[in-house]
């Protein structure tokens, strides 16, 4: 029981700094569809800086610069040339498949053994982590996982308390008052699309530094998307999103549960489905929706 | 007085337009200069690149006699220029204060102090706003007042206001003059963008006229008048609008019968209470009143968009109320809403294709089981010579016209759809003389043509101009149906502003 | 027929990418083994998707290839659609069991008999008899070498008096989700309380492996297929496929003509493609186990098949 | 024929539209090509080898079209959509919804039916399995306002799920070994067209469905509202046009569209069903569709490009030795090059547009 929440707690990590960097730039207007190239990208980085130089830092150092090269290219593609931005994603994401496995190859030839880095390690917080219940779920964690526990209230007043989480806010809203106001609605968006870029290449890293110490191309496996239903799910704020994180790191970690439970009547994929499917209900049934204004849109002053 | 700008042979292109060409003109300390044109004249064109919004192809701007690169709304604010955008750039979702105070601050916002500023700001020009409201639940008049805060805040020495009048009530209109005067008093300058004659002259000490893209006047305006105003702008001798004295024959039969009819909003609260009224062929009904008190559901009632919680609507003596929208197109009535953007056309689409809209279901455009593109074409281009819509041809996408231009669309094309019943709801807001004048030729005629007219307007003179009778609305209901010389313009305030005469 | 000319052309055609370090990786170096030792030139194709099994396989086919190989039966039904439009041409399946025409010779390592020398390890390693195991996907070949795994294991524990003695058999359904492979592993370990995991999975092992180093205290794993002794400490011994000598035996036999088709060509214990390595300081008590149960089978003493299930 | 071209060269928009997509697709090609003498693979010989086997066998070369075909019908599915401006990015499980159906019901009626009545009756229920399908995501797009780009997304991954489901389950080949299916009789095979190749009747039906998609869409008044919807729903409402009407049949179709994709792999190529094959049909739609800008036409031409690049791709690998991610490699690129290339192609639209407005003046 408690494993298994300190693993749901680890599992929401990566999702959870996909997904609030998906609503910084969601705020700002622009979705992020690169993200699963993003994730993938900061997870081959990540895995490259560390095996090369030996040190987690260099690599998560690396994770966070192929994140912001493939954000980069995404926000010259979507807000400078104003153009599409699923379509440019799906590109994107084909794009970093063939470039991670590619350069991979490049770079490691035919391995005979696995290649593997030593993954960050968990650092039980002393006292703290001595608290019954609580302390090892919470404070038995790695460090990346620490520094979600401040994310999101930083997150929280970015957002709502500071002048540019105000021009933020107001550029997926209405990016002509953002621009008459003097600030630059483009620059705003790619900003945000960089911050997305390392965050999400942190993530991605999260799998291949963290969780594993290695890396496959298959290792990020459509965990991008779940951060980007996520961002959906957390109605675009703070809080929401954390609780869409938690939700989805339980999910993953209870059907894991299931599926090495003998004798289990409800098929796996059932377990599969399920996050997805609750998506697709929530959306649905939530009838409020905060979704900005402008999302999707690019900016077009002429 | 002293030169503050210099605006020096300013050319604007764009793709398929000359904007602006070759214009220049002064601004001077402490006055206010009035830019009067027609729709596609340049007018907006001309202030966005003194606000850094667009760039000028050609042409310089010298600021106290200084030539200066103004290349972002950033670079305008240095120099204390501000501009009101004719459609407000508003964040809906926000309040009042974020609003005023989005890139003017830095760092952590204290929303105390901020609010407590603008309270201050908005006392002292008497503006009556709560800085915690959210825009979108402000009247367009208060969304007004919070576009002038917003530049006000930034200690503003030049003031552009682009058609701020263009949907204010004749009382918020009369606050807006008295608070330029007062404004310009202390030194500062204000470009007031308008195509109201009356009050251009009422407010302006200069008039600068502007007709396709250039300048065609500079002139004091004591040295000027309306209908000197009105030849420049134009370019030719315009018609006195038509009155009901050139007007028509209205017959005994009842083209719409509304009886006590009810309507709810999202949050089901009455948004048409119990209204009745009645439209005869051949009548032109106004509604008159200030906008947001039901107006839009009224004629969204009629057209079928919104549901009736309770009362009936008839057309021709046939009951409609549960007809759906493509039934009531159908049974001819033609409505053209006061949001034409939003409501009556698709920018991206040719005009030929906007003809179509509402059509589509109709077998006559058909060619087999394809559409009869010749047979559309046609059609459109007398459309076209018609109404003397600017465009090259039925080819032209709808966006790309200006906007009186796009109302002759929509108009040209509801004329048609309504053969018995035609709604109009602000036919002719923002749109410049020439073309509200062939708006009012064309209501008239087709009330000549025994069609029955519901028309909707803030403008009273329109009202007084052209209805057969008159209903004044007021919170969703009917304060009461008058003949025009029943009522004076202060009568109508009052009924306006929720008075309502005892006995009727 | 064909204009190249490539008529002594022989190819293996791989599902996944050759650096997979695993099946893939196996099936590849059998094959620079058999060009080595055989002097042969064997082309490999990597990564070739399951829509291109066919147009692949005619590919070659048409262009005259005498020997055409596939690695993995789920080429079986591909090789046989081919196979008959092209009788001048052997395909030969690794793991395959379907042959339908007479140039279709399906080489097949009895897998079980691998985890048989597994199942001896993990009895003699386990101290409390929880025995768990992943597998990559559900199916007959599976199903028989995780019996007599789980089955020797748990005989083998008894018989050192751990009372009794308990297997956890999990389906990954995937064949390359590390991050599935470690979450497993370690709900495995904390729910079930194993001890000594087995994995046969491909990339999804190298995620068990990192669990079971990371589960406290670390829990051991036997290595399957391929030599991961050098991928972490909690691997002590593995059984290791010895594709080298399988693919030098099946192509040996193709070159000397004795393949016949229609017939699949089993190889196990008595081939010597499945040998045990340690790490060093591995119990020679345990080894020497092994080395009686390879023994056993080479003597015909033990039908492991009575191991199955389902029979 | 060739004067009906001309003319349409001359018109300079449809000119740029050729030039740069053609561009694009070069610089796609060569980047990538370049990044091969990062191991050491002279990408000139690499592409000439392979362009020479695709040009010397007939059933390579066919390989294209066969490759095309169900790249065609993803195609037109998001094609579709964009031109109503909804995004349906679900093909990709309305692809497996179609595989499953086509699948399950060929080996249930294949040895009861006769043959050309059964496909027809196979080919059917994919549609209306896809219809259903794709129809329920507009209809919550239409009647909840859900964003049906997530909704089509997560829909994918359920169907996913469902099919490995089945197949590990129902629809599981009777030996049992593998998550597949048995094969389907040969009743209830599509016709090959070109003997000695895969070539099958399905190319010929893409290419007609094209056409037909074509026409409605630009030339019938259905076609009409489903644009109008797209461009601006609340005006299509005044129209009286039911834009939920307009939305959930729009997506229907285009699911109707991700499903045939299916049944044509299912009953014209593979046989059979294989888990998880095919993987990037869906995605590799969406660029088909972007490359011809939404057009059901450019959508064939669009789609024998993108195969004609994964044939060159596998020949590639199996006589240069190039590794399989060089595929994903091209196709990224190129895609992504196209879609720069429309941001070009608007400037050079401007600019000449502003130069003829200039000229014009100073006349
Ligand atoms: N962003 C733009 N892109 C293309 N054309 C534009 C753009 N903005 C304005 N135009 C065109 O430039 C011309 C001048 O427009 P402008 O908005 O300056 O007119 P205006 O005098 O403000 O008219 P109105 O009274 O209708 O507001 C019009 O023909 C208009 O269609
Ligand atoms: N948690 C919060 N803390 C501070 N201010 C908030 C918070 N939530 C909303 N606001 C502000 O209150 C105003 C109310 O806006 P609205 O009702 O649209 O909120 P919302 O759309 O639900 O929230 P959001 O601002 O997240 O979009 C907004 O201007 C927003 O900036
Ligand atoms: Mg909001
Ligand atoms: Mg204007």
């Amino acid at each position: 029981m408690i494993d298994t929440l300190a693993t749901a707690l680890m599992m929401s990590t990566p999702l959870l700094y996909g997904a609030i960097s998906e609503m910084f730039t969601e705020r700002s207007g622009v979705m992020n569809t690169s993200i699963e190239g993003a994730f993938l990208m900061g997870a081959f980085g990540g895995f490259v800086g560390a095996y090369i130089s030996g040190s987690l830092l260099i690599g998560f150092i690396f994770a966070i610069i192929s994140g912001v090269l493939l954000t980069f290219i995404y926000g010259i593609v979507t807000v400078k040339y104003k153009q599409h931005q699923v379509v440019t994603g799906t590109a994107l994401n084909i794009l970093a498949l063939g470039l991670a496995t590619f350069l991979f190859r490049v770079i490691f030839g035919i391995p005979v053994i696995p290649l593997k880095v030593t993954p960050l390690q968990t650092i039980a917080i002393p006292l703290l982590s001595k608290i019954p219940f609580v302390g090892p779920i919470f404070f038995d964690q790695n460090l990346l996982t620490y520094i979600m526990y401040f994310i999101v209230p930083a997150s929280f007043y970015v957002l709502y308390k500071t002048s540019y989480g105000l021009i933020i806010r107001s550029t997926g809203e209405n990016p002509e008052a953002v621009d008459v106001a003097g600030v630059d609605v483009n620059r705003v968006r790619i900003t945000m699309l960089l911050i997305a870029g390392a965050f999400c290449g942190i993530a991605g890293a999260f799998y291949s530094l963290t969780i594993l110490g290695l890396f496959t191309s298959s290792i990020i496996g459509g965990r991008g998307w779940i951060a980007f239903a996520i961002c959906f799910l957390g109605n675009w704020r703070p809080y929401g999103v954390l609780f869409g994180a938690l939700a989805f790191g339980l999910a993953e970690a209870i059907g894991i549960r299931f599926m090495v439970m003998e004798g289990m009547v409800i098929p796996n994929e059932f377990f599969i489905a399920l996050p997805y499917i609750l998506t697709i209900i929530l959306t649905i049934t939530r009838n409020s929706f905060n979704i900005p204004a402008k999302l999707g849109v690019p900016y077009n002053k002429e | 007085m002293k030169k503050v700008i210099e605006l020096k042979n300013i050319s604007k292109y764009f793709a398929k337009v000359i904007a602006n060409k070759d214009v220049s003109f002064d601004l001077h300390e402490g006055e206010v200069l009035a830019l009067l044109g027609e729709n596609g004249a340049g007018k907006s064109t001309i202030m966005k690149i003194l606000y850094g919004l667009y760039h000028q192809d050609e042409g310089k701007i010298l600021i106290n006699g200084e030539e200066t690169r103004i290349d972002s709304p950033k670079d305008a604010m240095k120099y204390g220029i501000s501009m009101i955008q004719q459609h407000f750039s508003l964040v809906e979702a926000h309040t009042v204060t974020e609003n005023i105070i989005l890139g003017h601050v830095k760092g952590n916002i204290d929303v105390n102090e901020c609010t407590n500023k603008i309270k201050e700001l908005s006392d002292k020009y008497g503006f009556n706003l709560n800085p915690n409201s959210i825009i979108r639940d402000l009247s367009v008049g208060e969304r007004q007042k919070v576009e002038i805060l917003k530049a006000l805040f930034q200690n503003t020495e030049i003031l552009i206001m682009d058609e701020p009048t263009a949907v204010l009530t004749p009382q918020e209109i009369t606050n807006l003059m008295k608070f330029i005067k007062d404004f310009v008093k202390g030194g500062n300058s204000v470009v007031f963008i308008s195509h109201k004659l009356n009050e251009v002259m009422e407010v302006a000490d200069n008039i600068v006229i502007m007709r396709n893209g250039e300048l065609v006047g500079n002139v004091k305006k004591t040295e000027t008048d309306e209908k000197k105003l009105a030849n420049l702008m134009v370019g030719r001798e315009l018609n006195q609008t038509p009155t009901k004295s050139i007007s028509h024959v209205v017959e005994n039969e009842n083209v719409l019968d509304m009886t006590n009819v009810t309507c709810v909003d999202r949050d089901g609260i009455k948004v048409l209470n119990n209204l009745s009224l009645t439209v005869r062929k051949g009548e032109i009904f106004g509604i008159a009143g200030v906008s947001g008190n039901g107006q839009q559901e009224l004629c969204e009632a009629i057209s079928g968009v919104r549901e009736l919680v309770d009362g009936k609507i008839t057309l021709l003596n046939e009951d409609i109320g549960s007809l759906s929208v493509y039934e009531r197109i159908k049974a001819g009535i033609g409505y053209v809403p006061s949001n034409r953007h939003r409501d009556a056309m698709i920018s991206d689409m040719t005009i030929a294709e906007n003809m179509f809209l509402k059509s589509s279901f109709e077998n006559k455009w058909l060619a087999g089981k394809l559409i009869d593109k010749e047979k559309l074409n046609s059609y459109t281009n007398n459309k076209i010579r018609d109404f003397s819509i600017k465009a090259h041809g039925p080819d032209a996408k709808a966006g790309g016209l200006s906007g009186g231009n796009q109302q002759k669309v929509i108009l040209a094309r509801e004329v048609d759809n309504g053969s018995k019943l035609i709604v109009l709801d602000q036919p002719t807001r923002g749109l410049d003389l020439g073309a509200i004048n062939h708006v009012h030729k064309s209501i008239v005629r087709e009330s000549k043509n025994g069609k029955g007219i519901l028309l909707v307007s803030t403008e009273l003179s329109e009202i007084f101009g052209l209805c057969d009778r008159i209903g004044v609305i007021y919170q969703g209901e009917l304060q009461g149906i008058y003949s025009p010389d029943e009522l004076t313009p202060e009568k109508v305030g009052l009924l306006m502003a929720g008075w309502k005469e005892e006995v009727r | 027929k064909s204009e190249t000319d490539e008529s002594d052309g022989m190819v293996l055609i791989l599902p996944g990418p050759i650096n997979d370090q695993s099946w893939n990786a196996t099936n590849y170096a059998g094959l620079v083994a058999a060009n080595e030792q055989l002097n042969t030139n064997i082309e490999y194709v990597e990564n070739v998707k399951d829509a291109d099994f066919v147009s692949t396989f005619r590919s070659y086919a048409e262009r005259g290839y005498k020997l055409i190989m596939g690695a993995g039966s789920q080429f079986d039904t591909a090789a046989n659609t081919v196979a008959k439009d092209y009788p001048d041409t052997t395909f030969v399946m690794v793991n395959g069991s379907i042959a339908e025409y007479d140039n279709v010779a399906p080489i097949f390592p009895k897998e079980y008999e691998a985890s048989y020398l597994a199942g001896i390890i993990a009895g003699e390693l386990t101290t409390n008899g929880k025995i768990g195991t992943i597998s990559g996907s559900i199916n007959a070949p599976m199903n028989d070498l995780l019996d007599v795994y789980e089955k020797v294991a748990e005989e083998g524990a008894a018989a050192r008096g751990i009372d009794s003695p308990e297997s956890f058999r999990a389906n990954a359904d995937s064949w390359s989700d590390v991050n599935k492979g470690k979450q497993m592993t370690q709900t495995t370990i904390s729910t079930n309380n194993v001890d000594v995991m087995f994995v046969y999975a491909n990339q999804v092992g190298l995620g068990a492996i990192t669990a079971c180093e990371e589960a406290d205290p670390q829990v051991k794993f036997v290595g399957f297929s391929s030599n991961q002794n050098d991928i972490s400490e909690v691997v002590q011994a593995s059984v290791e496929f010895d594709f080298e000598t399988f693919y030098v035996w099946a192509v040996g036999k193709f070159l000397d003509g004795t393949l016949e088709g229609k017939k699949v060509h089993a190889a196990g214990i008595k081939e010597e493609i499945f040998i045990p390595v340690y790490e060093e300081g591995f119990s020679q008590e345990i080894q020497d186990k092994v080395t009686e149960g390879i023994n056993k089978v080479k003597n015909d003493e033990i039908d492991l098949t009575e191991y199955f299930y389902t029979n | 024929m060739i004067n009906q071209i001309k003319t349409k060269f001359s018109d300079p928009d449809f000119k740029d539209l050729v030039v740069t997509n053609v561009v694009a697709i070069i610089a796609g090609i060569l980047i990538s090509g370049i990044m091969l003498l990062l191991i050491k693979i002279n990408p000139i010989e690499a592409f000439s080898v392979a362009t020479a086997s695709v040009m010397s066998d007939k059933y390579t070369f066919a390989e294209i079209l066969v490759k095309a075909t169900p790249l065609i019908f993803t195609g037109l599915a998001f094609a579709f959509t964009y031109k109503a401006n909804l995004f349906n990015i679900g093909a990709q499980g309305q692809f497996y919804i179609g595989t499953i159906v086509a699948v399950a019901i060929s080996l249930s009626i294949g040895d009861v039916v006769p043959g050309f009545i059964g496909i027809i009756v196979v080919m059917a229920l994919t549609i209306v399995a896809g219809a259903i399908y794709g129809g329920l995501i507009g209809l919550v797009k239409a009647k909840k306002g859900a964003n049906e780009f997530l909704i089509s997304m997560m829909s994918t991954y359920v169907a996913i799920a469902f099919m490995n489901f089945l197949l590990r389950t129902s629809l599981r080949e009777t030996r049992g070994e593998y998550p597949q299916t048995d094969v389907i009789p040969e009743s209830m095979r599509l016709p090959i067209i070109w003997g000695g190749t895969r070539l099958h009747l399905g190319f010929i039906l893409a290419v007609l469905t094209a056409v037909t998609l074509w026409l409605i869409l630009f030339k019938t008044p259905f076609g009409f509202r489903v644009r109008a919807v797209g461009n601006n729903a609340s005006a299509a409402v005044q129209a009286g046009i039911n834009s939920s009407k307009t939305t959930i049949i729009t997506f229907a179709i285009s699911g109707a569209m991700g499903a045939l994709a299916g049944f044509l792999v299912v009953n014209g190529i593979q046989y059979m069903v294989i888990q998880g094959y095919y993987a990037e049909v869906g995605a590799l739609g969406i660029g088909i569709a972007i490359l011809a800008n939404g057009n059901p036409i450019g959508v064939i031409f669009a789609a024998l490009l993108f195969g004609g690049i994964q044939v060159i791709g596998i020949e590639m690998t199996m006589r240069a030795k190039t590794p399989t991610s060089f595929t994903y490699l091209m196709l990224g690129c190129v895609t992504l090059f196209v879609i720069i290339s429309y941001y070009f192609r608007r400037v050079m639209k401007i600019n000449r547009d502003k130069k003829k407005l200039v000229d014009g003046v100073s006349k």
